[in-house]
């Protein structure tokens, strides 16, 4: 695959701050590749910058094989989806749609049809005469896509699209999106904090943190092999429990040891890199702890300190070992807090990071 | 001639001001021109600086009525006024003027630059019998009995002396009693000669004495304007009021007569010596040739024998030509023109004086008659910093 | 690479191009009136220009002679005077009306008109409608009077010494009113919860004004501050229509002492010094202000 | 359809068997209670303090000169008369000219409505410039023109002379609405800065993804939007502008003199005794156009300015 | 148990608008009772009536057995935590805390030792002298419920008071209420519109819609036996799957059939409710569906439009005789778009309701 766009040492100030430091980022055709970071990482800046709308202060940025840093941002080929929707409060939604078109002096029969392809992959034909203020949430954020599809580019940008949108509204749309990328088939770049939407709809997920690229990879190795601290804790809900120790051996076993306690490691993925005496994190992701049933060999005592049922999950908060450990299990199951159980740990599954590099060995 | 609109600016706006204007206009508009009225009410302090600041921005009017004095001195020497030499020449206005320190007024560097129209003076005292009448005391024949009289004016509920409150009134009042009481060489030694000493000694305390006694009659006018002032001397609310012959006006538009309603006594009584100040009209200098043509017959025609007569009839004042006939004139103008035909004149201290000093004399005597803590001595010694620094 | 991106780099002048030929008109009128004007007042305030500016020097003299001056030092203090008062009264009435309006009362709209109605009259009209109310003849002291009570004396337009509340009755009369509307959409911007909050802890509503709500309407504050002050310290039609500096000097303002000195008294060099004192002035209260808001303000966001 | 009765019964628990005694529904609430005298006097009292002076002026030009020397300015008239209005719109004198205001009425109108239209355009413009497009020094020369509006008009009369003679555009109407839009560029551009910059960056960045340029972003997407502040810019310039005396006489020619130089005429030509009734009258009619201006915008004039002014 | 707040025949309307109509709640002593629905359907607005802030248009409240209908707020003993937090700004944080006792006039001493506890339990003992401009989303959302936590009072009132964080520190946040309420034991009312945090804080949660509650209970009962299709589509994420159609028998069994297909409804919990022709809605969720694995004796087909995965969970987007069907599945199995895959219902878990009075059956 060729890549679509291309970040090369790209770098942004704002006056003495930096919030861009050499990033370096290659997206490929057709991919779906979602920014995920938590608020005030430079996700905005870095899709703005992509766009057009921030002026770099280093580095280029190409968007097929064109070197655009210069470029204006309707001349960069790219469509661009705000989180406020940003729709022209006293257009119509037709209007909306084609002002762009206008603009740019497309034929008014071309603008139809672009219009009229756009409002049918979206479903908002009968929407065409109201104006935004007539429009619920998710059909204004509808429109919204709307007016990046007419303009026929290579490249989406969706900055945080749905954090506007309550949970129901939220998921509904995750699903259009997705849809609508497998049928289109453009490049996408969607920038998001919200961890299910990235899970759920990248091809490939960039963690970013103060405006580094902590992990670039697909939703899978993300979740189950984080690179480093930082990407284990910032996925998952609730997040990976964490245990500080260091690594033993006795006899032929490695353990990992905390608190005195000892968790056999002979599972690990990689048990060959655990060096006797090395401190480091223990992770282990909520659903991976077992509760009272299929234990495996190893066999913990712990007792329920919290119980949050969900629904469909049940979340137990236990004490154990003087660390506090969410475990996540089948929403039928339920504790009174208070009440002792057995633990067992999947360590086939859980991550084990450097105390001091906070990266995964 | 071809018709020429021509704009002439003044401030002349009260009831008989404005009836002396149409005079002018009509002897104007006779001439086949028109004039275009351009008045700006609210005295000169009000309509100088728009008359100025055209001239200067480079839109001129075609004719522009100033004090005459040294208004107009800069704009002269920075060549935005017209040179009216030829006229004045082709009219004899330097045989028929009279007294001649009017157009050396308008005068500069050999050429004339202004047509004077009128002479007003300053000193003179009206007063209102009704007034008097009611107080039930004589019609005083000069400052001192006026003074003495006051105290029966008070308690008849009459004010004795109105003075409105416009700045120029006050300092204008001043000069007046200095005149009258310090004399014509004392005054010229002040205001010519800016003789800081004589302003700070003992004729000029007397004066400053009366200028309190003045204050102190004043007390109750509570008006503004001059004519306001006049009006309640008209009335009979006020007992007398120290203004310029323009008061007169103001008298004849009420009907009244002068003798029998009103007293007048120039130089109040004491001093019989006018000044000759007054009002001329300039000529911005203009590109436009029918403008300027415009502007020579205008100034013809301010001269002419019997628009001096009909203007300085309503307008209350002297005519500025000795050859006209004044049959028509009242009382108090054929005593002025007496004192006229007598040279017992002096100049005006807008002649005198610049801008300048006359503003810092303005503000000390208007805070003088509104502020009765202030003593005459200080009020005297700062009049002696201003005649030093004045130029 | 990275020489090739510079090279690509167009020219900074030609950047936003639109936008700075938009900005000519505002470019040319801060340049050449605002800075240009004022460079040229405080220049020509050295010379001894009478009707027409011209370059002959003369030091600090004019300033000296501007210190000396009574009128001068009678409009400062005035200005102190009005201006401080003007300040307290304007925020204080403001204020108060806006709490009043925001009680959820009846016939606002009414209300809201009769305060605002005098901002649209100009301080000409303001200054003589006031100047016959107070006209102690056939005014208030007269209507006073006539009911009775006939030692009853309110001429403050006639009495030197309390003249400038005289002038400040009708300046507040007139400006409140936008004060008052300013204040109102500050109030409303006030979250709906902090009135709950503080409804549930039991504070009485006038401490919830004093500690809560004043406090959170500092960039309110700061708002209205700069609109009044910027008036007060232009403060010359209203006294000019209402007493026209009298009686006396007693209600002189800078702004007149400025233009009577450069036009009545054909002292061009005297007002240009007044001129440059009331711009020091004014830049003594703006700057550490605009400090503080533009320059304290980047970095506390 | 969810039956509420069977609701009731079934899921919201058994309604214990307490009477439903003591206080119910709304707290009663007395309409003369000490909170409202206190509010509602106090508005009536600062109501009569703004109303008084509309009140002497209107019963006033009512009256004629009589009655006025008799009675006292607070009294309604006995015999009303019309008079001193139309003395004041069509015959009062100014020196020769004795059309009263009328002729001021129509100047006016010829120097609020290019003055009120030029400046808000530019004001308009820039203060869009600044919130959007901003560029270096552009804060700068902001700064400047914010505080070029402490500066007393006075100051800047005899700069402006200067330069409008330069330009050969003094006494014209063009060198008249160049000075308003000067003098009321730095609040104006403050009011729309504020106001472009609380509008969503965001609506900006999509206008020009879609290619909209500096003018069609204005144009097209942001002047829509403000009609708020538009409203309250205009109702600040045309009282300003139509309230305006000293630019209106020192910069225009006699021909263009504005309505309060007539009214100033009219007013300080004192012909015997003040006309008070007609000075009044004047005075109402000159102060007019902008009260129907304030009352027939009036509360947009609140959302403007809260919008425009307060987010600082 | 007694009841500590009692609602009765509560009314209350904007001008013409009835927001609540006839509203009858009973809230036991120490209960934790979460008010849920969607935006505008009278939530704040019945909290408010509880707080004091709004008048009843008719209606009686009672607070431990007192009639408060026309107390102040200040005295019905109660306190109240906003979405907004409502922290007064330019006060410390400590003064935040005091400032309402001071007002009331409790001894200084006294007021020392409140705010003193409640920092303690809410560990904000670090941001007493900071001011709320210099704290994060979570802290002062922290400091808002010590402001309530002073008060000393018998009932809580929180309004939406984690709506305005991010997901993570929401999640942080639910659980350190949950130990609040735990260790307090206080009567707690809690407004929310996310039904995470219902059922996770809940003893019993009321759901409403338009003013009027439509469902009282437990979570489990909501979540597994809600009342009406309302509260079924309401309650879970993704929502129930929906089929509309009719009972059918088939000699002995009986069917629930739509689009042609056949369910067996054997299983159902109360099959006797099911007469034959009756037009019902078939609701199942997602995690009660069955993919190729575990299916039981019925068996459907079906293909994957699109997947979901979302770390520990799986969602897919099934397409089956002509519905969409959403389904849960274990995060570790994936199945690529366009599959074809095999179905099972729970139908023991699912719920049917009437199609007209979209009750439950
Ligand atoms: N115009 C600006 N001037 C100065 N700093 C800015 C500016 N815009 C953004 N920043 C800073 O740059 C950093 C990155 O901002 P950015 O908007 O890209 O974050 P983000 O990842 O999009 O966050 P969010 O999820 O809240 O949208 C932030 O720390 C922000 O404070
Ligand atoms: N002051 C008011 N005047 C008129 N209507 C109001 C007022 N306050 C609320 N409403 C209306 O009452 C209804 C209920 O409002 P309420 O605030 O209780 O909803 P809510 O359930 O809290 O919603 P949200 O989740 O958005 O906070 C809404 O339809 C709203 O429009
Ligand atoms: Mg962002
Ligand atoms: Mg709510």
């Amino acid at each position: 695959m060729n890549s679509s766009v291309s970040i090369k040492d790209l770098s942004l100030n704002f006056g003495a701050v930096s919030v861009l430091k050499d990033l370096n980022l290659e997206i490929n055709d057709g991919e779906f590749l979602v920014l995920l970071g938590s608020s005030g990482c430079g996700k905005s800046t870095l899709l703005n910058c992509i766009a057009g709308l921030l002026d770099a202060s280093d580095g280029q940025i190409f968007i097929k094989g064109k070197n655009v840093t210069w470029e204006e941002p309707k001349d960069r080929g790219i469509g661009m989806v705000f989180q406020s929707y940003a729709l022209y409060p006293q257009m119509t939604v037709e209007k909306n749609l084609s002002f762009g078109l206008q603009v740019a002096k497309i034929p008014q029969p071309e603008i139809d049809k672009r219009v009229a392809r756009a409002s049918e992959i979206l479903q908002i034909q009968p929407l065409l005469k109201r104006k935004p203020a007539e429009l619920s949430g998710g059909q204004r954020q509808r429109v919204a896509i709307g007016r990046a599809l007419v303009r026929d580019v290579d490249v989406f940008l969706f900055d945080e699209p749905l954090s506007n949108l309550d949970a129901k509204l939220r998921s509904e749309l995750r699903v259009e999106i997705k849809r609508l990328h497998q049928s289109l088939k453009n490049t996408m770049i969607y920038v998001t904090h919200d961890q299910i939407e990235a899970l759920t709809l990248a091809d490939r997920i960039a963690i970013m943190k103060s405006g580094i690229i902590q992990q670039l990879a697909d939703p899978t190795t993300i979740y189950n092999r984080p690179r480093n601290l930082f990407v284990a804790g910032f996925i998952g809900s609730p997040s990976m429990n964490f245990l500080r120790g260091e690594i033993t051996k006795q006899g032929e076993q490695t353990f990992f040891t905390a608190n005195g306690v000892n968790f056999s490691v002979a599972d690990y993925h990689t048990p060959e890199v655990l060096q006797a005496g090395r401190k480091v994190i223990l992770g282990v992701r909520p659903e991976h702890v077992k509760v009272n049933e299929n234990l495996g060999a190893e066999v913990h005592d712990a007792t329920v300190d919290i119980e949050e049922p969900m629904g469909a999950d049940n979340l137990l908060w236990l004490k154990h070992a003087g660390h506090t450990m969410s475990v996540r299990i089948n929403g039928a199951r339920r504790f009174n807090p208070g009440s002792a159980v057995k633990l067992g740990f999947d360590m086939s599954l859980a991550s084990i990071f450097d105390a001091e590099t906070e990266l995964r060995l | 001639a071809d018709a020429t609109d021509l704009e002439v600016t003044h401030w002349w706006t009260s009831g008989g001001e404005a009836a002396a204007v149409a005079e002018l206009a009509k002897a104007f508009d006779a001439t086949g021109n028109k004039w275009v009225d351009g008045a700006i009410a609210g005295s000169g302090g009000t309509a100088r600086p728009i008359m100025i600041s055209r001239i200067t921005g480079g839109d001129p009017m075609g004719a522009t009525q100033f004090n005459h004095g040294r208004q107009a001195e800069e704009l002269v020497q920075a060549g935005l006024m017209r040179d009216l030499t030829d006229v004045a020449t082709a009219e004899h206005w330097k045989d028929i003027i009279r007294p001649s320190s009017l157009l050396d007024s308008c005068t500069i560097d050999g050429k004339i630059y202004c047509a004077p129209v009128n002479i007003h003076s300053w000193q003179w005292l009206w007063l209102s019998n009704a007034a008097f009448k009611k107080a039930g005391v004589e019609v005083p024949k000069n400052w001192d009995e006026f003074v003495a009289a006051a105290p029966a004016l008070e308690k008849a509920g009459i004010v004795p002396l109105a003075v409105g409150g416009q700045p120029w009134q006050a300092a204008g009042a001043f000069d007046v009693l200095m005149v009258a009481i310090a004399g014509k060489d004392t005054f010229h030694k002040v205001f010519k000669d800016k003789d800081a000493e004589a302003a700070a000694g003992p004729e000029i305390a007397k004066v400053f004495k009366a200028a309190d006694d003045a204050r102190k009659m004043s007390k109750g006018s509570n008006v503004q304007d001059w004519n306001q002032a006049t009006n309640l001397v008209i009335t009979g609310k006020a007992g007398g009021q120290i203004m310029g012959d323009w008061a007169q006006g103001e008298f004849q538009l009420a009907g009244q007569k002068a003798g029998s309603d009103y007293t007048c006594l120039p130089g109040l009584g004491v001093n019989e010596i006018i000044s000759t100040g007054g009002d001329a009209f300039y000529f911005p200098l203009l590109k436009d040739e029918a403008k300027s043509k415009a502007q020579d017959v205008l100034a013809k025609t301010l001269l002419d024998p019997k628009t001096q007569v009909a203007f300085n009839l309503k307008k209350g004042s002297l005519p500025v030509r000795g050859d006209v006939d004044l049959a028509a004139a009242n009382d108090c103008m054929k005593k002025g023109l007496d004192i006229l035909a007598k040279g017992n004149v002096i100049e005006g201290t807008d002649q005198l004086l610049s801008a300048d000093s006359q503003k810092q004399k303005e503000d000390l005597f208007s805070e003088f008659f509104a502020n009765p803590s202030m003593t005459p001595e200080a009020a005297q010694k700062r009049f002696a910093e201003i005649i030093a620094s004045a130029d | 690479m990275t020489g090739q991106a510079k090279a690509g780099r167009p020219n900074q002048l030609l950047r936003n191009l639109n936008s700075k030929i938009a900005s000519i008109p505002m470019i040319l009128t801060a340049l050449v009136i605002f800075l240009g004007g004022t460079v040229w007042t405080v220049f020509y305030s050295f010379t001894n220009s009478k009707l027409l500016p011209r370059l002959s020097f003369v030091g600090f003299d004019q300033y000296k002679r501007l210190w000396a001056a009574p009128r001068w030092i009678v409009s400062i203090e005035n200005l102190a005077v009005y201006g401080v008062l003007s300040l307290i009264f304007s925020l204080v009435i403001g204020f108060v009306l806006a709490a009043l309006m925001d009680q959820k009362i009846r016939f606002e709209n009414t209300f809201r008109t009769i305060f605002l109605y005098p901002f649209a009259l100009s301080f000409i009209v303001t200054g003589l409608v006031w100047q016959w109310v107070l006209n102690p003849e056939f005014g208030i002291q007269s209507v006073v009077r006539s009911l009775g009570w006939t030692s009853f004396t309110f001429d403050p337009l006639y009495t030197p010494s309390i003249v400038i509340y005289g002038v400040l009755i009708a300046a507040l009369w007139q400006g409140t009113g936008l004060v008052m509307c300013l204040m109102l959409a500050g109030l409303r911007g006030i979250d709906e919860d902090i009135w709950k909050a503080s409804r549930v802890d039991g504070i009485p509503m006038w401490k919830t004004y004093l500690f809560i709500v004043i406090p959170m309407m500092r960039p309110v504050f700061i708002t209205t501050l700069v609109i009044i002050a910027s008036g007060i310290v232009k403060v010359y039609d209203l006294v000019v229509a209402q007493t026209s500096g009298g009686p006396g000097i007693s209600s002189e303002v800078p702004a007149k002492y400025v233009y009577d000195y450069m036009f009545q008294a054909q002292n061009l060099g005297q007002g240009f010094a007044a001129s440059t004192m009331m711009l020091v002035t004014v830049a003594i209260i703006i700057v550490p202000w605009a400090y503080l808001e533009f320059g304290g303000g980047r970095k506390r966001a | 359809m969810p039956d509420t009765i069977a609701l009731k019964n079934t899921d919201t628990g058994i309604v214990t068997d307490k009477t439903l005694s003591g206080p119910r529904g709304p707290k009663p609430k007395r309409v003369i209670s000490p909170r409202n005298i206190m509010l509602y006097g106090t508005l009536f009292v600062a109501a009569a303090y703004y109303l008084l002076p509309l009140y002497v002026m209107i019963v006033t030009s009512l009256k004629g000169m009589p009655e006025i020397r008799l009675g006292n300015i607070f009294s309604p008239p006995v015999e009303i008369t019309f008079e001193p209005w139309v003395k004041a719109w069509a015959t009062a004198c100014t020196g020769l000219n004795c059309d009263g205001l009328s002729r001021g009425f129509w100047n006016s109108v010829r120097i609020t409505v290019p003055s009120v239209v030029g400046s808000i355009a530019i004001a308009s413009v820039n203060g869009y410039a600044l919130a959007n497009w901003r560029f270096k020094g552009s804060e700068l020369f902001f700064s400047i023109l914010v505080i070029g509006a402490f500066i007393p008009y006075q100051v800047m009369i005899y700069p402006i002379v200067i330069v409008l003679r330069e330009l050969g555009i003094y006494g014209t109407l063009t060198g008249l609405i160049i000075v308003h839009s000067i003098f009321g560029m730095p609040i104006l551009t403050l009011l729309f800065r504020n106001y472009f910059a609380s509008l969503p960056q965001e609506l900006f960045k999509a206008a020009r993804i879609d290619g909209a340029g500096f003018w069609q972003i204005f144009l097209k997407i942001m002047v829509p939007m403000s009609l708020p502040i538009f409203v309250v810019a205009m109702i600040l310039q045309v009282t300003g502008i139509w309230n305006d005396f000293l630019f209106g006489v020192v910069f225009t020619r006699p021909e263009y003199y504005p309505m309060t130089v007539q009214l100033n005429n009219i007013v300080n030509s004192v012909q015997g005794v003040k006309e008070y009734n007609v000075n009044m009258a004047a005075t109402i009619l000159t102060g007019l156009v902008p009260l129907v201006v304030y009352f027939v915008s009036g509360r947009l004039f609140v959302r403007g300015i809260a919008a425009g002014a307060v987010k600082g």
